[in-house]
Protein backbone atom coordinates (compact mmCIF):
# COMPACT_ATOMS: atom_id res chain seq x y z
CA UNK A 1 0.00 0.00 0.00
CA UNK A 2 2.27 2.75 -1.25
CA UNK A 3 0.79 6.38 -2.45
CA UNK A 4 3.20 9.22 -3.71
CA UNK A 5 3.66 12.07 -5.12
CA UNK A 6 6.38 12.18 -8.50
CA UNK A 7 7.95 14.43 -9.84
CA UNK A 8 9.22 12.82 -12.61
CA UNK A 9 7.10 10.59 -15.35
CA UNK A 10 5.23 7.82 -13.80
CA UNK A 11 6.47 4.06 -15.05
CA UNK A 12 3.46 2.36 -15.14
CA UNK A 13 5.05 -1.37 -16.08
CA UNK A 14 7.38 -1.37 -12.88
CA UNK A 15 4.72 -0.11 -10.33
CA UNK A 16 2.33 -2.81 -11.95
CA UNK A 17 4.50 -5.14 -10.97
CA UNK A 18 5.44 -4.57 -7.63
CA UNK A 19 1.73 -5.51 -7.18
CA UNK A 20 2.44 -9.46 -8.66
CA UNK A 21 1.04 -11.26 -5.98
CA UNK A 22 0.22 -15.21 -6.60
CA UNK A 23 -3.38 -15.34 -4.92
CA UNK A 24 -4.32 -12.06 -6.99
CA UNK A 25 -7.15 -13.16 -9.65
CA UNK A 26 -7.96 -9.45 -10.51
CA UNK A 27 -5.84 -6.37 -11.68
CA UNK A 28 -7.96 -3.06 -11.90
CA UNK A 29 -5.82 0.36 -13.06
CA UNK A 30 -6.70 3.90 -13.68
CA UNK A 31 -4.95 5.91 -15.22
CA UNK A 32 -5.73 9.98 -15.66
CA UNK A 33 -4.31 11.38 -19.04
CA UNK A 34 -3.67 15.17 -19.85
CA UNK A 35 -6.68 15.38 -21.99
CA UNK A 36 -7.21 18.25 -25.42
CA UNK A 37 -9.58 20.21 -23.72
CA UNK A 38 -11.44 20.82 -20.68
CA UNK A 39 -15.31 22.16 -20.80
CA UNK A 40 -15.02 22.90 -24.77
CA UNK A 41 -11.78 24.71 -24.04
CA UNK A 42 -8.51 23.62 -26.04
CA UNK A 43 -5.73 22.79 -23.60
CA UNK A 44 -2.19 22.61 -24.28
CA UNK A 45 -0.68 21.74 -20.86
CA UNK A 46 -1.15 21.33 -17.23
CA UNK A 47 0.81 22.20 -14.30
CA UNK A 48 0.23 20.17 -11.20
CA UNK A 49 1.10 21.12 -7.49
CA UNK A 50 1.12 19.08 -3.98
CA UNK A 51 1.77 19.75 -0.94
CA UNK A 52 3.87 16.33 -0.53
CA UNK A 53 4.22 15.58 2.98
CA UNK A 54 0.49 15.63 4.05
CA UNK A 55 -0.75 14.63 0.14
CA UNK A 56 0.91 11.63 0.92
CA UNK A 57 0.13 11.49 4.30
CA UNK A 58 -3.75 11.79 2.89
CA UNK A 59 -2.85 9.40 0.12
CA UNK A 60 -1.66 6.90 2.73
CA UNK A 61 -4.94 7.17 4.57
CA UNK A 62 -6.61 6.75 1.51
CA UNK A 63 -5.42 3.19 0.52
CA UNK A 64 -5.64 2.30 4.44
CA UNK A 65 -9.55 2.79 4.11
CA UNK A 66 -9.54 1.21 1.12
CA UNK A 67 -8.20 -1.63 2.12
CA UNK A 68 -10.98 -2.13 5.12
CA UNK A 69 -13.97 -1.51 2.44
CA UNK A 70 -12.85 -4.51 0.34
CA UNK A 71 -11.02 -7.15 0.06
CA UNK A 72 -7.95 -6.25 -1.87
CA UNK A 73 -4.74 -7.46 -2.15
CA UNK A 74 -2.25 -4.49 -2.75
CA UNK A 75 -3.21 -0.52 -4.00
CA UNK A 76 -0.45 1.85 -5.65
CA UNK A 77 -1.22 5.06 -6.09
CA UNK A 78 1.13 7.86 -7.57
CA UNK A 79 0.41 11.43 -8.50
CA UNK A 80 2.51 13.51 -11.19
CA UNK A 81 3.57 16.93 -10.09
CA UNK A 82 4.93 19.87 -12.64
CA UNK A 83 4.21 20.90 -15.68
CA UNK A 84 2.77 17.86 -18.25
CA UNK A 85 2.16 17.92 -21.81
CA UNK A 86 -0.79 16.72 -23.83
CA UNK A 87 -1.01 12.48 -23.39
CA UNK A 88 0.97 12.72 -20.06
CA UNK A 89 0.24 10.10 -17.08
CA UNK A 90 -1.21 13.28 -14.80
CA UNK A 91 -2.11 9.70 -11.88
CA UNK A 92 -1.97 6.12 -11.72
CA UNK A 93 -3.90 3.50 -9.74
CA UNK A 94 -3.51 0.13 -9.35
CA UNK A 95 -5.16 -2.64 -7.18
CA UNK A 96 -5.01 -6.31 -6.85
CA UNK A 97 -7.53 -8.75 -5.06
CA UNK A 98 -8.83 -12.38 -5.52
CA UNK A 99 -11.77 -11.27 -7.73
CA UNK A 100 -12.63 -8.46 -10.11
CA UNK A 101 -15.48 -6.63 -7.90
CA UNK A 102 -13.29 -5.73 -4.99
CA UNK A 103 -10.42 -4.59 -7.65
CA UNK A 104 -13.01 -2.19 -9.60
CA UNK A 105 -14.45 -0.80 -6.43
CA UNK A 106 -10.95 -0.24 -4.70
CA UNK A 107 -9.51 1.24 -7.52
CA UNK A 108 -12.88 3.83 -8.52
CA UNK A 109 -12.79 4.70 -4.22
CA UNK A 110 -9.29 5.38 -4.35
CA UNK A 111 -9.27 7.79 -7.46
CA UNK A 112 -12.26 9.28 -6.28
CA UNK A 113 -11.20 10.08 -3.04
CA UNK A 114 -7.65 10.78 -4.17
CA UNK A 115 -9.35 13.75 -6.59
CA UNK A 116 -12.07 15.21 -3.71
CA UNK A 117 -9.04 15.30 -0.70
CA UNK A 118 -6.12 15.04 -1.67
CA UNK A 119 -3.52 18.39 -1.66
CA UNK A 120 -2.82 18.68 -5.34
CA UNK A 121 -4.09 21.41 -7.28
CA UNK A 122 -4.15 21.76 -11.45
CA UNK A 123 -3.60 24.82 -13.26
CA UNK A 124 -4.41 24.91 -16.75
CA UNK A 125 -3.10 26.06 -19.52
CA UNK A 126 -5.22 26.83 -22.62
CA UNK A 127 -4.72 27.74 -26.62
CA UNK A 128 -6.18 31.30 -26.00
CA UNK A 129 -2.95 32.15 -23.60
CA UNK A 130 -5.17 32.28 -20.53
CA UNK A 131 -4.56 29.74 -17.10
CA UNK A 132 -6.50 28.39 -14.53
CA UNK A 133 -6.50 26.96 -11.49
CA UNK A 134 -9.62 24.45 -11.54
CA UNK A 135 -12.30 24.48 -8.76
CA UNK A 136 -10.60 27.68 -7.85
CA UNK A 137 -13.02 30.41 -9.31
CA UNK A 138 -14.79 32.78 -7.35
CA UNK A 139 -17.80 35.16 -8.18
CA UNK A 140 -17.01 37.71 -10.39
CA UNK A 141 -14.49 35.92 -12.33
CA UNK A 142 -15.47 33.84 -15.32
CA UNK A 143 -17.76 30.64 -15.24
CA UNK A 144 -15.48 27.55 -14.43
CA UNK A 145 -13.04 26.68 -15.20
CA UNK A 146 -11.95 30.50 -13.65
CA UNK A 147 -10.16 32.11 -16.79
CA UNK A 148 -7.62 33.99 -15.83
CA UNK A 149 -6.88 36.48 -18.79
CA UNK A 150 -3.20 36.06 -19.76
CA UNK A 151 -0.81 38.96 -18.87
CA UNK B 1 1.92 37.82 19.27
CA UNK B 2 3.14 34.38 18.21
CA UNK B 3 4.67 33.34 15.40
CA UNK B 4 4.79 30.75 12.35
CA UNK B 5 5.78 29.54 9.84
CA UNK B 6 3.35 30.13 6.45
CA UNK B 7 3.19 28.07 3.31
CA UNK B 8 1.59 28.97 0.07
CA UNK B 9 0.51 26.83 -2.76
CA UNK B 10 -1.05 26.81 -6.03
CA UNK B 11 -3.55 30.19 -6.32
CA UNK B 12 -2.63 31.09 -2.93
CA UNK B 13 0.95 31.05 -3.97
CA UNK B 14 0.11 33.34 -6.91
CA UNK B 15 -2.01 35.60 -5.06
CA UNK B 16 0.55 35.92 -2.48
CA UNK B 17 4.05 36.01 -4.84
CA UNK B 18 5.88 33.65 -2.39
CA UNK B 19 5.49 30.08 -1.04
CA UNK B 20 6.29 31.17 2.04
CA UNK B 21 7.14 33.01 4.50
CA UNK B 22 7.50 33.82 8.47
CA UNK B 23 5.02 36.64 10.26
CA UNK B 24 3.80 37.36 13.61
CA UNK B 25 0.32 37.47 14.16
CA UNK B 26 -2.55 38.27 17.25
CA UNK B 27 -4.19 35.54 15.34
CA UNK B 28 -4.53 32.55 17.48
CA UNK B 29 -6.95 30.21 14.63
CA UNK B 30 -6.20 29.38 11.27
CA UNK B 31 -9.48 31.23 10.56
CA UNK B 32 -8.32 34.60 12.65
CA UNK B 33 -5.17 34.39 10.07
CA UNK B 34 -6.27 33.88 6.98
CA UNK B 35 -8.72 36.78 7.26
CA UNK B 36 -5.92 38.59 8.53
CA UNK B 37 -3.44 37.87 5.15
CA UNK B 38 -7.08 38.18 3.08
CA UNK B 39 -7.20 42.05 4.12
CA UNK B 40 -3.03 42.31 3.32
CA UNK B 41 -2.67 40.19 -0.20
CA UNK B 42 -5.07 39.54 -2.80
CA UNK B 43 -6.52 36.57 -2.09
CA UNK B 44 -9.73 35.90 -4.26
CA UNK B 45 -10.99 32.82 -1.97
CA UNK B 46 -13.51 33.30 0.57
CA UNK B 47 -12.09 31.41 3.54
CA UNK B 48 -14.85 28.95 3.69
CA UNK B 49 -13.63 27.80 0.87
CA UNK B 50 -9.93 26.89 1.90
CA UNK B 51 -8.92 24.13 4.78
CA UNK B 52 -6.33 24.46 7.13
CA UNK B 53 -3.28 22.12 7.76
CA UNK B 54 -0.70 22.98 10.66
CA UNK B 55 2.13 20.98 10.80
CA UNK B 56 1.38 18.40 8.48
CA UNK B 57 -2.03 17.62 9.75
CA UNK B 58 -5.18 18.84 8.88
CA UNK B 59 -7.20 21.02 11.55
CA UNK B 60 -10.31 22.86 12.22
CA UNK B 61 -10.35 26.40 11.25
CA UNK B 62 -10.99 27.02 14.63
CA UNK B 63 -8.36 25.19 16.33
CA UNK B 64 -5.69 27.12 18.28
CA UNK B 65 -2.43 28.37 16.99
CA UNK B 66 0.56 27.66 18.87
CA UNK B 67 3.98 29.79 18.18
CA UNK B 68 6.15 27.78 15.92
CA UNK B 69 3.49 26.11 13.92
CA UNK B 70 3.75 25.39 10.36
CA UNK B 71 0.65 26.79 8.89
CA UNK B 72 -1.05 25.98 5.14
CA UNK B 73 -4.09 26.98 3.63
CA UNK B 74 -5.53 24.81 1.25
CA UNK B 75 -7.40 25.54 -1.62
CA UNK B 76 -10.17 23.56 -3.04
CA UNK B 77 -8.12 20.51 -4.88
CA UNK B 78 -7.98 19.27 -8.11
CA UNK B 79 -5.74 16.11 -8.48
CA UNK B 80 -6.37 13.35 -11.52
CA UNK C 1 -12.95 -1.76 -31.03
CA UNK C 2 -11.00 -5.01 -31.01
CA UNK C 3 -11.83 -8.46 -29.70
CA UNK C 4 -9.33 -10.94 -30.23
CA UNK C 5 -8.63 -14.46 -28.99
CA UNK C 6 -4.56 -14.90 -28.68
CA UNK C 7 -2.17 -18.11 -28.49
CA UNK C 8 0.70 -16.21 -27.22
CA UNK C 9 1.05 -14.40 -24.21
CA UNK C 10 -0.59 -10.91 -23.63
CA UNK C 11 1.62 -8.01 -24.29
CA UNK C 12 -0.80 -5.32 -22.30
CA UNK C 13 1.93 -2.55 -22.68
CA UNK C 14 1.32 -3.21 -26.79
CA UNK C 15 -1.76 -3.04 -26.65
CA UNK C 16 -2.48 -0.22 -24.49
CA UNK C 17 -0.37 1.76 -26.92
CA UNK C 18 -3.19 1.21 -29.21
CA UNK C 19 -5.86 3.12 -26.81
CA UNK C 20 -3.60 6.58 -27.09
CA UNK C 21 -5.76 9.29 -27.85
CA UNK C 22 -5.66 13.19 -26.96
CA UNK C 23 -9.04 13.01 -26.00
CA UNK C 24 -8.66 10.76 -23.39
CA UNK C 25 -8.82 11.64 -19.70
CA UNK C 26 -8.88 8.26 -18.12
CA UNK C 27 -7.81 4.93 -19.11
CA UNK C 28 -8.85 1.80 -16.90
CA UNK C 29 -7.40 -1.73 -17.38
CA UNK C 30 -8.46 -5.14 -15.85
CA UNK C 31 -6.41 -7.96 -15.96
CA UNK C 32 -7.58 -11.70 -14.87
CA UNK C 33 -4.18 -13.63 -13.64
CA UNK C 34 -4.01 -17.38 -13.16
CA UNK C 35 -4.22 -16.88 -9.09
CA UNK C 36 -2.60 -19.88 -6.77
CA UNK C 37 -6.35 -21.60 -5.85
CA UNK C 38 -9.97 -21.14 -6.55
CA UNK C 39 -12.69 -21.74 -3.63
CA UNK C 40 -9.96 -23.44 -1.37
CA UNK C 41 -8.40 -25.83 -3.87
CA UNK C 42 -4.56 -25.02 -4.64
CA UNK C 43 -4.58 -24.66 -8.32
CA UNK C 44 -1.64 -25.20 -10.56
CA UNK C 45 -2.63 -23.95 -14.04
CA UNK C 46 -5.24 -23.14 -16.14
CA UNK C 47 -6.20 -24.18 -19.66
CA UNK C 48 -8.33 -21.79 -21.69
CA UNK C 49 -10.21 -23.06 -24.66
CA UNK C 50 -12.10 -20.96 -27.26
CA UNK C 51 -14.11 -21.65 -29.87
CA UNK C 52 -12.68 -18.40 -31.75
CA UNK C 53 -14.67 -17.13 -34.83
CA UNK C 54 -17.92 -17.37 -32.10
CA UNK C 55 -15.72 -15.75 -29.47
CA UNK C 56 -14.40 -12.64 -31.72
CA UNK C 57 -17.52 -12.22 -32.74
CA UNK C 58 -19.66 -12.14 -29.59
CA UNK C 59 -16.39 -10.10 -28.21
CA UNK C 60 -16.93 -7.91 -30.57
CA UNK C 61 -20.60 -7.65 -30.05
CA UNK C 62 -19.96 -7.07 -26.89
CA UNK C 63 -17.46 -3.64 -27.58
CA UNK C 64 -20.08 -2.65 -29.59
CA UNK C 65 -22.81 -2.88 -26.64
CA UNK C 66 -20.13 -1.26 -24.63
CA UNK C 67 -19.78 1.75 -26.99
CA UNK C 68 -23.36 2.58 -27.07
CA UNK C 69 -24.27 2.22 -23.56
CA UNK C 70 -21.35 4.47 -22.55
CA UNK C 71 -19.27 7.56 -23.33
CA UNK C 72 -16.08 5.61 -24.68
CA UNK C 73 -13.27 6.77 -27.29
CA UNK C 74 -11.67 3.12 -27.38
CA UNK C 75 -11.79 0.06 -25.97
CA UNK C 76 -9.70 -4.03 -26.19
CA UNK C 77 -10.05 -6.75 -24.86
CA UNK C 78 -7.61 -9.85 -25.65
CA UNK C 79 -8.58 -13.38 -23.95
CA UNK C 80 -5.49 -16.19 -24.04
CA UNK C 81 -5.65 -19.76 -24.69
CA UNK C 82 -3.43 -22.47 -23.62
CA UNK C 83 -1.90 -23.93 -20.77
CA UNK C 84 -1.30 -21.41 -18.55
CA UNK C 85 0.80 -20.76 -15.66
CA UNK C 86 0.58 -19.25 -11.93
CA UNK C 87 0.19 -15.42 -12.35
CA UNK C 88 0.09 -15.23 -16.27
CA UNK C 89 -2.50 -13.08 -17.77
CA UNK C 90 -5.82 -14.64 -19.27
CA UNK C 91 -7.12 -11.13 -20.50
CA UNK C 92 -6.86 -7.80 -20.88
CA UNK C 93 -9.54 -5.57 -21.34
CA UNK C 94 -8.41 -1.68 -21.69
CA UNK C 95 -10.80 1.31 -22.12
CA UNK C 96 -10.52 4.86 -22.85
CA UNK C 97 -12.96 8.29 -22.08
CA UNK C 98 -12.71 11.39 -21.61
CA UNK C 99 -14.03 10.74 -17.75
CA UNK C 100 -13.51 8.11 -15.56
CA UNK C 101 -16.72 7.40 -15.09
CA UNK C 102 -17.69 5.82 -18.35
CA UNK C 103 -14.22 4.10 -18.52
CA UNK C 104 -14.84 2.09 -15.01
CA UNK C 105 -18.60 1.07 -16.31
CA UNK C 106 -17.53 0.05 -19.36
CA UNK C 107 -14.21 -1.86 -18.65
CA UNK C 108 -16.43 -3.71 -16.16
CA UNK C 109 -19.01 -4.16 -17.95
CA UNK C 110 -16.88 -5.72 -20.91
CA UNK C 111 -15.18 -8.27 -18.51
CA UNK C 112 -18.21 -9.51 -17.19
CA UNK C 113 -20.57 -9.91 -20.24
CA UNK C 114 -17.02 -11.33 -21.47
CA UNK C 115 -17.50 -14.11 -18.89
CA UNK C 116 -20.78 -14.80 -19.32
CA UNK C 117 -21.13 -14.96 -22.86
CA UNK C 118 -17.74 -15.63 -24.93
CA UNK C 119 -17.99 -19.07 -25.52
CA UNK C 120 -14.15 -20.13 -23.72
CA UNK C 121 -13.95 -22.80 -21.37
CA UNK C 122 -11.49 -23.19 -18.61
CA UNK C 123 -10.18 -26.42 -16.74
CA UNK C 124 -8.29 -25.98 -13.51
CA UNK C 125 -5.35 -28.59 -12.67
CA UNK C 126 -5.15 -28.44 -8.92
CA UNK C 127 -2.39 -29.31 -6.98
CA UNK C 128 -4.37 -32.95 -6.17
CA UNK C 129 -3.95 -34.25 -9.53
CA UNK C 130 -7.17 -33.78 -10.23
CA UNK C 131 -8.74 -31.33 -12.96
CA UNK C 132 -12.27 -29.59 -13.55
CA UNK C 133 -13.92 -27.54 -16.08
CA UNK C 134 -15.54 -24.31 -14.87
CA UNK C 135 -19.04 -24.42 -14.72
CA UNK C 136 -19.83 -27.48 -15.82
CA UNK C 137 -20.30 -29.67 -13.09
CA UNK C 138 -23.61 -31.42 -12.77
CA UNK C 139 -25.29 -33.78 -10.33
CA UNK C 140 -23.77 -36.74 -9.09
CA UNK C 141 -20.57 -35.16 -9.20
CA UNK C 142 -18.21 -33.43 -6.70
CA UNK C 143 -20.34 -30.07 -6.04
CA UNK C 144 -18.86 -27.10 -7.52
CA UNK C 145 -15.88 -26.55 -9.00
CA UNK C 146 -16.53 -30.25 -10.68
CA UNK C 147 -13.42 -32.37 -9.45
CA UNK C 148 -12.33 -35.13 -12.24
CA UNK C 149 -9.96 -37.81 -10.35
CA UNK C 150 -6.82 -38.18 -11.49
CA UNK C 151 -6.58 -40.89 -14.23
CA UNK D 1 -31.38 -37.53 -43.53
CA UNK D 2 -29.48 -34.52 -43.29
CA UNK D 3 -24.85 -34.73 -43.02
CA UNK D 4 -23.94 -32.17 -40.70
CA UNK D 5 -20.66 -31.12 -39.47
CA UNK D 6 -20.03 -31.07 -35.62
CA UNK D 7 -17.16 -30.00 -33.93
CA UNK D 8 -16.61 -30.18 -29.62
CA UNK D 9 -14.90 -28.02 -27.52
CA UNK D 10 -13.65 -28.21 -23.56
CA UNK D 11 -15.86 -30.75 -21.94
CA UNK D 12 -18.00 -32.13 -24.86
CA UNK D 13 -14.20 -32.62 -26.72
CA UNK D 14 -12.98 -34.60 -23.84
CA UNK D 15 -16.28 -36.33 -23.41
CA UNK D 16 -16.63 -37.51 -27.21
CA UNK D 17 -12.85 -38.05 -27.92
CA UNK D 18 -12.60 -35.95 -30.79
CA UNK D 19 -12.63 -32.35 -31.80
CA UNK D 20 -15.13 -33.03 -34.86
CA UNK D 21 -17.11 -35.32 -36.90
CA UNK D 22 -18.87 -35.47 -39.66
CA UNK D 23 -22.31 -37.69 -39.52
CA UNK D 24 -25.59 -38.40 -40.92
CA UNK D 25 -28.99 -37.74 -38.88
CA UNK D 26 -32.28 -37.42 -39.05
CA UNK D 27 -32.65 -34.73 -35.98
CA UNK D 28 -34.08 -31.62 -37.42
CA UNK D 29 -33.07 -29.28 -34.82
CA UNK D 30 -30.11 -28.80 -32.46
CA UNK D 31 -32.25 -30.03 -29.23
CA UNK D 32 -33.01 -33.32 -31.11
CA UNK D 33 -29.34 -33.47 -32.25
CA UNK D 34 -28.19 -33.50 -28.95
CA UNK D 35 -30.34 -35.96 -27.35
CA UNK D 36 -29.22 -38.10 -30.01
CA UNK D 37 -25.69 -37.26 -29.44
CA UNK D 38 -26.42 -37.79 -26.03
CA UNK D 39 -27.20 -41.32 -25.83
CA UNK D 40 -24.46 -42.38 -28.07
CA UNK D 41 -21.56 -40.79 -26.12
CA UNK D 42 -20.90 -40.11 -22.13
CA UNK D 43 -22.04 -36.55 -22.31
CA UNK D 44 -22.38 -35.87 -18.68
CA UNK D 45 -24.44 -31.81 -19.36
CA UNK D 46 -28.05 -32.07 -19.29
CA UNK D 47 -29.32 -29.87 -23.06
CA UNK D 48 -30.86 -27.11 -21.14
CA UNK D 49 -27.30 -26.19 -19.95
CA UNK D 50 -25.81 -26.52 -23.50
CA UNK D 51 -26.25 -24.21 -26.13
CA UNK D 52 -26.18 -24.25 -29.54
CA UNK D 53 -24.04 -22.51 -32.79
CA UNK D 54 -24.83 -23.12 -36.53
CA UNK D 55 -22.47 -22.02 -38.73
CA UNK D 56 -20.23 -19.65 -36.32
CA UNK D 57 -24.22 -17.89 -35.14
CA UNK D 58 -26.14 -18.76 -31.72
CA UNK D 59 -29.36 -19.79 -32.68
CA UNK D 60 -32.19 -21.06 -30.27
CA UNK D 61 -32.37 -24.97 -30.03
CA UNK D 62 -35.20 -25.47 -31.81
CA UNK D 63 -34.31 -23.98 -34.72
CA UNK D 64 -34.18 -25.71 -37.89
CA UNK D 65 -30.71 -27.70 -38.78
CA UNK D 66 -29.77 -28.04 -42.59
CA UNK D 67 -27.56 -30.19 -44.78
CA UNK D 68 -23.69 -28.93 -44.51
CA UNK D 69 -24.44 -26.74 -41.68
CA UNK D 70 -21.61 -27.25 -38.90
CA UNK D 71 -23.19 -27.24 -35.58
CA UNK D 72 -21.30 -26.67 -32.00
CA UNK D 73 -22.84 -26.82 -28.41
CA UNK D 74 -21.42 -24.47 -26.12
CA UNK D 75 -21.15 -26.19 -22.65
CA UNK D 76 -21.42 -23.12 -20.01
CA UNK D 77 -18.69 -20.55 -20.30
CA UNK D 78 -16.03 -20.01 -18.19
CA UNK D 79 -13.79 -17.04 -19.66
CA UNK D 80 -11.89 -14.68 -17.38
Amino acid sequence: MTFRISTTPIEAASLQRTLVDERAGACVTFEGWVRNQNEGQPVLSLEYEAYTPLAEKEGERILAEAQQRFALLGAVCVHRVGLLQLGEMAVWVGVTAEHRGAAFEACRYIIDEAKARVPIWKKEHYASGATAWINCATRGEHSHPAAIPPA
Amino acid sequence: MITLNVQYFAILREQRGVSQEQLSTAARTPAALYEELRARYPFTLPGDRVRAAVNETFVDADSVLNDGDQVVFIPPVAGG
